[in-house]
């Protein structure tokens, strides 16, 4: 088979950068059309939630509650909430550092995030990962990962292991656009195509790896074709309408489901504040283009606008769900202020697993060196 | 019993847990069609098929990579690095995917796989293909480390890290694989963690790993019959964990220590070895701890060369002699 | 003299380098128009132009074989990487291609290259940031590693690394980035391989390396306060090459060795000190040589237990005390 | 600029696979047009040349004279003498451990080079880098590498140090068909499009890695053609035919000397042995196919047939050459037999620069530990 830019639902979709999914086609594929006023305003305040938290994690960084490295996910809502909403009950996620965003709709809640952004042993992983290490494996959010690229190998082995259990299912493996210029990456996505494993290689090119443009990182455009070098589909979607993005991942995990083949989509969107709490953002990019940006494609504003144009709902009704998303973020900062740091011995646990569960230990020695 | 060669007895030992437990599977380059780089999964395509013994293209660094996401997901698999040092490629994932995972999750998640593959100097195969990693991945928390010196202990060792929950390195060496051992017709493991004095003597202890095991024997017959020195050889088995009580018992014994490896000597497993007998038996120490290990210099071609710059039987009964 | 600190002292270092030998230049993710993760390269990018300030894709491999192709080409880079964590996707390139070349070329050729970056824990960026990889280099001849502790010492070391003719490997630390000293106003180099007594003592010697030095320095003072007890400390600032003559006469002289490192314990450079000093100051030691180091598991995010987790002047104080 | 496919010297060239310059077409390449008698002879000469070395190689093998693992060129030898024989002198070289083909072209003599495989002191790296690390700094040969697709970024790094330097010239990166699913080499490909550096990467796809066929190493295909991915230029090169080999090499070289910017060459080829002297060679391929490609395909053959056709050389001409070359083949064997091996003292030496140029030493303290 020739690898090909994949038409998906849209019968205009061609190769070219700039032609995507149109509004209309998007908002007519089966997957939106099904969807209940009810479920549309969900999305809505999924969207509004990762914001919600997001505007309490800089605060509390600022503060001094967190420490390290902190990215925020404010202005890739849609991506996150669009794509993980059509997932089914076998499909599995994981991602990069930038990891918040995907946490909450794959089911994770605001107390145990915050908590280890805290470095609480209420949080998601013991206050032992932090920030870019939120795991989730009950709910198939296998992390967070904090090297670059260093995930994309093991969303195939996500996918290997879904194919070579015989289960229905895909992974979806999320990345910056930073990231396709590590070697792990291209050995992934050979090694995908090569042995037809059903992962979903999801570029969130929010334009920038920390302070690099995409034209200063990457040579070729855009960054998805390279599929075709591999023999493998792939697609452009216009990240900040929630409705395309879900129009287009639902299309790709049925293309994977079905053949097992993997796939690149390049999801075009953008974040508003700086690579990392630790980056003034100030170098590489103006304050004008953030503005700009945040006026004329703001997810969450435009989603809102259709739903409002739709008489899906008014304006209080979107209020209140703002208001609820803030008094659920401030709950969860009040949880991880409340919640005690890890005793000390949990330094050494958690580190072997025979450790952990005495009565299975079969290795003599010591296995701790202090 | 039956006497079986050290290269047989890796591929015993995954062929039982193949047929054990159908989530362990084995992947890596060659070990298929070609029955391996070095034979020792000779076999295992017939009697496994393809979806179970995987070969890869050589991206190291993606494919171990799959093995530890699948892992996560359940499965065991077994990755054959052609040789360790070709691990080097995939160095993170080995480090931060494997060893790290556990603990950053919180323990939610665990990672059961095995790295295994030859990791030796001494077929002059020259600087890029004869390193030694064992000091490097016993560096890291997270990771056990296990290098077997004779076909006995291979197959009770693989079996062992195979069940093992975490991710095992196995240390091979491609000069052993010829070697043989006498094995028991059934099953048996040996724990990690559980060195094994091999031969026991009483004026001075070697301790060694891997090759310099054998090396050392050899050493300790020498010495035994031409010096009449008697050396008790503690073969370690396994790096981390480590039998920390089985030395010790031994220098308290014998007040006298030298520590063989075949790694480069800066900060080699026998560095950390010499920290911890003189802190735990500082006073039953008669001399200084000696060490013997590879000439601290990029791995040479030259045959005669290479042979002069690995720890050899002559060099260790020097250093032994040299103690006094 | 002037007080500047050790970021500046780096970019000093660089930036005097490269206006001397244009041959020098600098790669590196976000070095130029970000001016640096950390901006220690803050202001070069403006000072000598994109040709020489080079910003890279996230690539480590990639730009790191590119830099040690150039060096073999005679020119000199300095490569930046972000952290030396993410050095372990370049892990093949450092240690086959920049540390092997001369010796597999017969010293036909040779790689007169800089890498360097933060390498620490202590600012809850979790496992996967907190790699300390100085055993691991300094395992590898061919490499030479470096571990400046004061801006003064960052200063002189890196201009003498970028002078070298052989790999060098500067491991920093982002916790001392706003550390001051004073620092002359002529030109300085300091020699690769030469220890510095940071404090001068007579019962107990401390040897450390990078920040533990700091740390060191402060339990000095309470140990010396408090308890009365006088510690000298070495500050090795050099890995490899080692000066042992001055941490043999220091031992020589107080009869007791406390080792302080911030990597993880087994196979950590202090390992090698320790199988150095009880192989040459046998009989000088009166007590087993002790060791503080970070508690052996990756690194923790949670921020309360990092600062446990790595040494402490309260550590140090108490190791201290406990040897009697 | 959009990458393509390069047309280069044939006006009919296209992009796919089998499309290659048509034998005329490559004979009527200015390069090759230009060719007097004697240097097509000398080409001819060449390719004998390193097929006699290897032979007496193989001899010497077997009788445990040398050791490690051994490479042989054998059935590849019109790839490197054609394209070494296109380079001008500000050209520079890089290969993999199969280099033994690429030393004679690049200048180096038989006796240095059968001294290393024998790890003697006279051996081109003193016999410390043997088959696979030849080196020749002096003749811009920078070796023989034996991590595959390590050498990838070298050779873009050799570019980058040329184009730094302000000089003219490429850099001819040599690769097998199984290296192209190294991360580093896609790294090293981003880079080098990206900056603008000019190396070629030539793929000499013997259509094997080990034992594995390139359907089983490779997603997508022509494996040249991931190029496009990265906005760079590809051509196909039929490699048995010497004179094609030097046509495209010289129009890539052209190209890359004017405008700095990579391409990849992936030219086909085969080679009659095992992977190395350890490979029995009996479980992936058939003898017949080797014996059939042999018969047909040769490039030793192919062009001396074509030198016999234009009565440039006769049969005993040949045979001249050959017995010439297996003379000097045995020359190099004795040579090589009667040299010393490097006294004890060399291990040391080599590591670090300033121990063997003491007068500049400036490090202090101990840098080697035994
Ligand atoms: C191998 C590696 N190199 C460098 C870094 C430091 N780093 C963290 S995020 C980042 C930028 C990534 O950009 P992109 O992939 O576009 O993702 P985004 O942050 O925009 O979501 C860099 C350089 C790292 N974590 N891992
Ligand atoms: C990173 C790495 N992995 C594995 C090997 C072992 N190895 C050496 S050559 C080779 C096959 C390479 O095939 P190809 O690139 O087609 O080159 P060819 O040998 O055919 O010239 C392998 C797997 C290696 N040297 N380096
Ligand atoms: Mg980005
Ligand atoms: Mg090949």
């Amino acid at each position: 088979m020739r690898s090909q830019q994949m038409p998906l639902q849209a019968p205009d979709l061609k190769s070219a950068y700039n032609v995507t999914l149109s509004t209309e086609a998007a908002v007519n594929a089966p997957i939106n059309q099904a969807l209940k006023p009810e479920a549309k305003i969900d999305l809505l305040r999924q969207m509004i939630r990762i914001r919600a938290f997001e505007e309490k994690t800089v605060r509390a960084y600022q503060q001094g509650h967190i420490g390290g490295f902190c990215h925020t996910y404010i202005g890739q809502e849609s991506v996150a909430v669009g794509t993980v909403s059509v997932l089914e009950e076998h499909d599995h996620v994981i991602t990069t550092y930038r990891d918040h965003g995907h946490a909450f709709p794959m089911g994770m809640g605001m107390n145990e995030c915050m908590a280890e952004l805290f470095g609480k042993y209420t949080g998601c992983s013991k206050g032992k990962g932090g920030s870019m290490h939120f795991f989730a494996p009950d709910k198939r959010f296998w992390g967070g990962h904090g090297i670059v690229g260093g995930q994309t190998p093991l969303g195939a082995g996500i996918a290997f292991a879904v194919k070579y259990q015989g289960l229905k299912g895909s992974c979806l493996c999320f990345m910056g656009d930073g990231a396709v210029n590590q070697g792990a990456y291209h050995e992934a996505l050979n090694l995908a195509a090569l042995w037809e494993l059903p992962v979903i290689y999801v570029i969130e090119n929010n334009r920038y790896s920390m302070g690099t443009c995409q034209a200063s990182s990457s040579a070729g455009n855009p960054l998805a074709k390279r599929a075709e070098g591999y023999g493998m589909n792939w697609a452009m979607v216009r990240g900040n309408h929630i409705l395309e993005v879900r129009a287009q991942i639902r299309a790709a995990l049925e293309y994977t489901w079905e053949t097992h083949r993997p796939m690149i989509l390049e999801i075009d969107t953008y974040r508003y504040r700086g690579h990392s709490m630790s980056d003034p953002d100030q170098t590489y990019r103006t304050k004008d283009e953030i503005a700009a940006y945040r006026t004329a494609h703001d997810p969450i504003l435009l989603f809102q606008n259709i739903l409002k144009g739709d008489k899906v709902i008014t304006a209080e009704g979107v209020e209140k769900i703002e208001e609820a998303a803030e008094a659920e973020a401030s709950t969860a900062l009040d949880f991880a202020l409340q919640s005690p740091f890890p005793p000390e011995s949990e330094i050494k646990r958690d580190v072997y697993w025979e450790e952990d569960h005495p009565e299975t230990k079969t290795s003599q020695g010591t296995l701790f060196f202090n | 019993m039956r006497l079986i060669t050290y290269r047989d007895a890796l591929r015993e030992a995954m062929a039982e847990e193949m047929t054990r437990d159908n989530r362990v599977m084995l992947m890596g380059e060659e070990v298929g069609l070609f029955d391996g780089a070095y034979k020792v999964s000779q076999g295992l395509l017939k009697q496994f098929g393809p979806k179970r013994i995987i070969d890869t293209p050589i991206s190291e660094a993606g494919f171990s990579g799959i093995a530890i996401g699948a892992a996560m997901m359940g499965l065991r698999p077994i990755v054959e690095f052609m040789t360790w040092s070709f691990a080097y490629v995939a160095f993170d994932q080995v480090v931060n995917n494997a060893a790290n995972m556990r603990y950053m999750s919180g323990g939610l998640i665990n990672v059961p796989i095995v790295f295994r593959g030859p990791a030796n100097g001494g077929v002059n195969v020259g600087a890029t293909h004869s390193h030694t990693p064992e000091n490097l991945l016993a560096n890291m928390p997270g990771l056990k480390v296990v290098c077997p010196a004779t076909a006995y202990d291979a197959k009770g060792l693989m079996k062992t890290a195979i069940r093992d929950n975490d991710p095992v390195c196995i240390l091979e060496n491609t000069i052993l694989y010829n070697d043989k051992s006498e094995i028991p017709d059934e099953e048996y493991l040996i724990p990690l963690g559980l060195a094994d004095v091999k031969r026991e003597g009483k004026d001075l202890t070697i301790v060694a790993h891997g090759r310099a095991v054998i090396t050392s024997l050899k050493a300790a017959e020498i010495l035994e019959k031409e010096y009449k020195i008697s050396v008790e050889v503690i073969d370690l088995r396994s790096i981390r964990p480590l039998d920390e009580e089985t030395i010790l018992k031994s220098v308290r014994k014998t007040h006298r220590v030298l520590l063989v490896e075949e790694n480069k000597p800066f900060c080699g497993v026998d560095a950390q070895l010499a920290f911890l007998i003189q802190e735990k038996a500082f006073d039953d120490l008669d001399a200084p701890i000696a060490r013997v290990s590879a000439i601290d210099a990029p791995q040479i071609y030259s045959m005669p060369l290479e042979k002069l710059q690995l720890p050899s039987p002559e060099r260790v009964v020097k250093a032994v002699l040299a103690m006094g």
